[in-house]
């Protein structure tokens, strides 16, 4: 049984994207914008400014997670509401992350320190400033 | 309401007590309210032989504000229970009010050790005085204490102080209270850390300045190793038993 | 076993059929899955400085090599959906065949690159940064061997023509693993 | 309209499919079969089960409780250790494995597709997958307690490093059995919620719009939406904590750089919208049940839906209140008493709207009935309870106390026993075609709530007076082992002997039903949504022919009616 034709059979209500069928090409060129902005996001880390390496890196990230979305996925012509349920599911994660961050990121705060953490850092510059005066110093991250 | 089985010993307690006293209040007149109503409405509108149903959707205002006036009221009682619970916590957890003493209370699987200041009134001084399951304060001072935790969480419980603190390894958290009266009283772990939680209990003794000065006095002799070295620790607190 | 669709299956109040319906849905459970992770990761990665020197141990260009191929897999589902979208089943298998082929490759990579990074001892327990790095990659390992079986099974449907429309659902299953990759990549690769 | 000629289509498109599976067996009819009603009966009687195990294990630790260090008829002695274990097992089994499968899976499985009006949920095997793997995590949680070391015991919270460590919990099969097996009971609940938001979005009988459909399917929907967006951390966290568990890792553990906080976050920003999500199927199962036996509609629909959606978006800002003294920062915690004491507002007026609903109606006090008045009744003094844990100030003392547990357990006591049994009994004559017993249900609901509130009441006392939770002998604590106390405890112990014998009626009342129940006929209560215009039980396919919808769910009293109710499929005069 071909549920196929049955969808075909409603498709005016059943989204739009069956009159919107783009020709190989078109997907095509989207992948090649995608692979000139990798290229730029690996790039983008070989100056070693570190504002340039965040926006490479991420601002990067998030056009091609976009591309991707609303091309590939074809969430531009998908039904509105199915964007913003994405982008909500979106904003619970940073619900949580700004929930979180003043006990997890944050290493001391009103009446309380957080010791352990700061030993580890501690112990990890410490180990990284020991073996970088052993072998010839790699670039200093940023 | 409390205080009838669970004495008020710090000088937070009251004002706990209070605002317990306080939402009981507010919410206990709600709570009578809507059962009441809620029974009314049951016995009043029972099933009648022949009887028919009123038909109302919900929408008509002059049915809506029955319910949107009360509302409108716990709306106001929400706003005061809020204020008077943060100015509660704020007193409790956010000030730090200058100690008069300052103690570290570790607690371990299953039991609780106490470190008391000494002579010198300073933590980690070769005088300090550890102790276990038995924490000593004089009577009417600001105590500051210091929570840490070689292994897993505990609670810091004193019921009579309305005080409860968790003790999270790899933190130092601290926290304080002022005492109003002497005696003797229980110090509970709080939140479950093994097989022996049901038993991990310490006691908090109360005292005048002269008996706790004698207690020192008697302690201070036969108090533990000093400390290595003179210079605090990076981390007294350090949790990692290797 | 032969199973006949409910009628459950085939109606569309909402507007879209039901499996990309179900689709977004488990699209939107996903996201959050990898959120969380991610989120703890970031906050403990801003907290912790010293992860930078760990992070500088992972080999870049096994991560860049990575992205490419998700992202020309991604263009071989798109075409794939393109394909079915024309009615062309067989046609439709084949791009799906050169996905998987994509994600074999991904998890051979992925092998490669963790076997030598093993054996240097960058370990899972080594240091918070490991750990996540292995957790992280590792879940997405996980959708990407997924991803690749559920392609599979439509493959072998899709080559007889037959329910064609799940090419379209597994192929934006397919672009959100490829989506978590593009922000896994500079966050275990590229910031340092 | 073209969606009701697009399902016409399809439905004529599946009628010939509609009765291809006769003759099966026994196997392929009970336990392999993708029919929504079996699934149904499936959760529901694996809930039932599981809530016989955790109501056994309360029993066990409410005599040791009472009398501390006795012999228990049919436990032993208990030790400290499997205390811990009785206590985390019943917390897990009675949240995951009894309240989830039975409100959300076992009443999402009967009533979605009957009261929408369609002939199964939208992907039956991905729904008998979800059972299967729902067995399996509780399989692997029952077997938790047959391995070396024992069921873990670290509270159902399972806070790190208790959890994660071996050493320190000394259960390190027992442990990881527990997270694995909260992990599959996840999934098989992400993989039914999808299907039940997928359902009752997209296979809805022509003419149903969305404020035609009924209130009990609207709270599974949203109860679905709200455990899918909430758990995904935890999933995330779990894996964590297993890794920690097994590999050594140091996700949780401060000495290896990583923060027990952390998984106290994760967890409670699951951990408080789950209580909603176990809330809303039981609020509308209540609605379903004072709608139809006040034979009035539900007075304001769009607003309880409102207040929903408020309820549902508000519980994720909330979470921290869990952990007022729990090592956060306590600047946050203000932030959280504010976000704790809003919420209280929808649902305030989910309340009002129920007992103004009972206003100006024919109130037929049959055992559904009552079951759902008391939910209501009962559930308010959970409701105001959980202010004094909302409010920073007063949760210093309270928290961790057994007034916790007296709060929670008036909300959940409602919400997965009341509303269970409220739900069984209105709806098991639609499913089994046989009318339960009145007079024992009776029985059975008076003695069941006296027994509950003697269990509980005494605990409110316990808990202001300092009670801890999770301690197995007071008689360490110099303080707490006072008779008037002791005394309260017992109270409570022989509340919950009450409260377990009660079941008994239950028990005796389905025998009694299953053996010379009388006929129930399509329609015993008189409802008006889709699932009385079926026959009882409902057979393959549920509708023939599928039905249309006329209009709302709750059309009971119409002026100027015959009757006083209205099906939702009965056309128009």
């Amino acid at each position: 049984m071909s549920t196929h034709a049955a969808d075909h059979a409603h498709a005016p209500d059943s989204g739009d994207e069956h009159e919107h069928v783009h020709p190989p090409s078109f997907y095509v060129k989207i992948w090649a914008i995608l692979t000139v902005l990798f290229a730029i996001s690996v790039a983008g880390p070989m100056l070693g400014v570190k504002i340039v390496t965040i926006l490479t890196a991420f601002g990067i990230a998030i056009a091609k997670a976009y591309l991707v979305c609303a091309y590939f996925m074809h969430l531009n012509i998908q039904r509105r509401w199915v964007v913003y349920l994405e982008l909500a599911v979106l904003g619970m994660v940073l619900l949580f992350w700004f929930g979180v961050a003043p006990d997890v990121m944050k290493h001391e705060g009103q009446n309380w320190e957080n010791v352990a953490a700061k030993q580890a850092v501690e112990r990890g510059m410490a180990a990284h400033a020991a073996g970088a005066a052993h072998a010839d110093a790699p670039a200093a991250p940023h | 309401m409390i205080s009838y089985a669970v004495e008020q010993v710090s000088t937070y307690a009251k004002d706990i007590d209070f605002l317990i006293l306080l939402i009981c209040g507010l919410v206990g007149f709600w709570f009578f309210v809507a059962e009441g109503v809620l029974f009314f409405l049951i016995f009043k509108y029972r099933a009648k032989e022949g009887g028919k149903a009123a038909y109302m959707d919900g929408t008509d205002p002059k049915h809506t504000r029955f319910i949107s006036w009360p509302h409108r009221f716990i709306l106001i009682c929400d706003v005061v229970i809020v204020v008077f619970a943060v100015k509660v916590w704020m007193g409790v957890k956010q000030t730090m009010p200058a100690p008069d003493q300052t103690v570290r209370v570790v607690a371990q699987q299953w039991s609780w050790s106490f470190q008391h200041p000494g002579p010198d009134n300073k933590l980690d001084t070769a005088d300090d005085i550890k102790t276990l399951d038995e924490l000593h304060v004089v009577v009417g001072q600001t105590v500051q204490f210091e929570l840490v935790s070689p292994d897993v969480i505990h609670s810091f419980s004193v019921p009579v102080f309305r005080l409860k603190q968790d003790v999270i390894p790899g933190r130092a958290i601290k926290g304080w209270f002022k005492t109003t009266q002497t005696g003797s009283y229980d110090i509970q772990c709080a939140e479950i850390c093994g097989i022996g939680h049901g038993a991990m209990v310490a006691r908090i003794v109360i005292e005048q300045p002269e008996r706790y000065a004698e207690w020192v006095a008697a302690n201070v002799a036969t108090a533990t190793v000093p400390p290595a070295p003179a210079a605090p620790a990076p981390a007294p607190a350090a949790p990692a038993p290797k | 076993m032969s199973f006949a669709k409910p009628l459950a299956t085939l109606r569309t109040s909402a507007g879209l059929p039901t499996g990309r319906l179900a689709l977004w849905w488990l699209l939107a459970s996903e996201v959050i899955i990898f959120g969380g992770l991610l989120a703890s990761y970031v906050m403990q990665r801003l907290g912790h400085p010293e992860w930078a020197y760990e992070a500088e141990h992972t080999n870049i260009w096994f991560g860049a090599g990575n992205t490419i191929i998700l992202l020309t897999s991604s263009l071989s589902a798109v075409l794939a959906h393109q394909a079915a979208q024309t009615g062309d089943g067989k046609k439709a298998a084949r791009y799906l065949w050169l996905t998987i082929g994509g994600a074999a490759w991904f998890i051979v990579n992925k092998a490669i690159e963790w076997t030598g990074e093993i054996s240097h001892g960058f370990t899972i327990t080594k240091s918070g940064f490991w750990s996540f790095y292995y957790t992280a990659a590792g879940l997405h390992g996980l959708h990407v061997i997924a991803g690749a079986t559920a392609m599979a099974i439509v493959a072998l449907d899709a080559a007889k023509n037959k329910e064609l429309q799940r090419v379209e659902y597994v192929g934006i299953y397919w672009h959100l693993v490829d989506v978590i990759w593009i922000f896994l990549f500079p966050l275990l690769y590229i910031a340092k | 309209m073209t969606t009701t000629t697009a399902s016409h289509h399809a439905d004529a498109h599946a009628a010939g499919h509609a009765h291809d599976d006769h003759e099966q067996s026994f196997f392929v009819k009970y336990l392999w079969s993708t029919d929504h009603k079996v699934i149904g009966f499936q959760y529901m009687i694996t809930g039932l089960l599981m809530a016989m195990i955790g109501g056994y294990m309360a029993y066990g630790f409410r005599m040791q409780l009472a009398w501390p260090g006795e012999w228990i008829p049919g436990v032993g002695f208990l030790s400290s250790q499997q205390y811990n274990a009785y206590v985390t097992t019943h917390g897990t089994v009675m949240i995951f494995w009894f309240a989830m499968p039975v409100l959300i899976a076992a009443f999402g499985n009967w009533l979605i597709p009957l009261m929408i009006g369609c002939d199964d949920m939208a992907f039956p095997r991905i729904n008998r997958l979800s059972y299967q793997v729902f067995l399996i995590s509780a399989v692997v949680l029952i077997g938790s307690f047959f391995v070396d070391g024992g069921a873990f015991g670290g509270a159902w919270t399972a806070y790190p490093p208790l959890s994660a460590k071996a050493t320190m919990n000394l259960s390190p099969l027992g442990s990881t059995m527990w997270v694995l097996a909260v992990a599959l009971e996840f999934v098989a609940f992400l993989l039914g919620g999808i299907n039940f938001i997928t359902t009752a979005m997209n296979a809805r009988a022509p003419g149903m719009k969305m404020m035609d459909i009924p209130i009990v399917v609207w709270m599974i929907v949203v109860a679905s939406i709200l455990f899918m967006v909430s758990v995904g951390p935890l999933v995330a966290g779990a894996a964590m904590l297993v890794l920690d568990q097994q590999l050594g890792t140091a996700f949780y553990d401060p000495s290896g750089g990583g923060d027990p906080i952390l998984w106290q976050h994760l967890f409670w920003f699951f951990g408080h919208p789950e209580v909603y999500v176990v809330l809303l199927p039981a609020m509308g199962v209540c609605a379903e049940i004072i709608t139809c036996n006040a034979r009035k509609k539900f007075f304001g629909y769009k607003t309880l839906l409102y207040t929903v959606f408020a309820t549902g978006i508000i519980s994720f800002f909330v979470w921290a209140h869990h952990q007022f003294v729990a090592g956060i920062d306590p600047r946050m915690a203000n932030v959280f008493t504010i976000t704790t004491l809003i919420i209280s507002i929808p649902i305030a007026e989910m309340i009002f709207l129920y007992i103004a609903t009972l206003a100006g109606g024919q109130i037929r006090l049959n055992v559904p009935m009552l079951w759902a008045l008391s939910f209501v009744a009962e559930f308010l003094l959970g409701g105001v309870t959980g202010i004094f844990l909302g409010a920073s100030g007063s949760d210093i003392y309270f928290h961790d106390t057994y007034f916790v547990i007296a709060h929670f357990h008036y909300t959940f006591v409602p919400i997965a026993v009341i509303a269970c049994f409220a739900g069984f009994t209105h709806w098991i004559p639609k499913m089994t075609g046989k009318m339960m017993n009145e007079t024992l249900g009776k029985l059975h609901f008076w003695t069941t709530i006296v027994g509950f509130n003697l269990v509980f009441l005494p605990l409110f006392i316990t808990g202001m007076w300092g009670d801890h939770r999770r301690i197995y002998n007071y008689d360490h604590f110099p303080d707490l082992s006072t008779q008037a106390l002791q005394d309260l405890r017992i109270a409570s112990t022989v509340g919950l002997l009450i409260m377990i014998a009660a079941q008994g009626f239950f028990v005796w009342n389905l025998i009694w039903t299953w053996k010379k129940g009388p006929a129930a006929g399509n329609n015993p209560w008189q409802g008006t949504t889709l699932e009385w215009s079926t026959t009882s039980p409902p057979g393959h396919g549920n509708f023939h022919p599928m039905p249309t919808v006329y209009r709302g769910p709750y059309e009971y009293s119409v002026p100027g009616a015959e009757a006083d109710f209205l099906p939702q499929s009965q056309p128009p005069a």
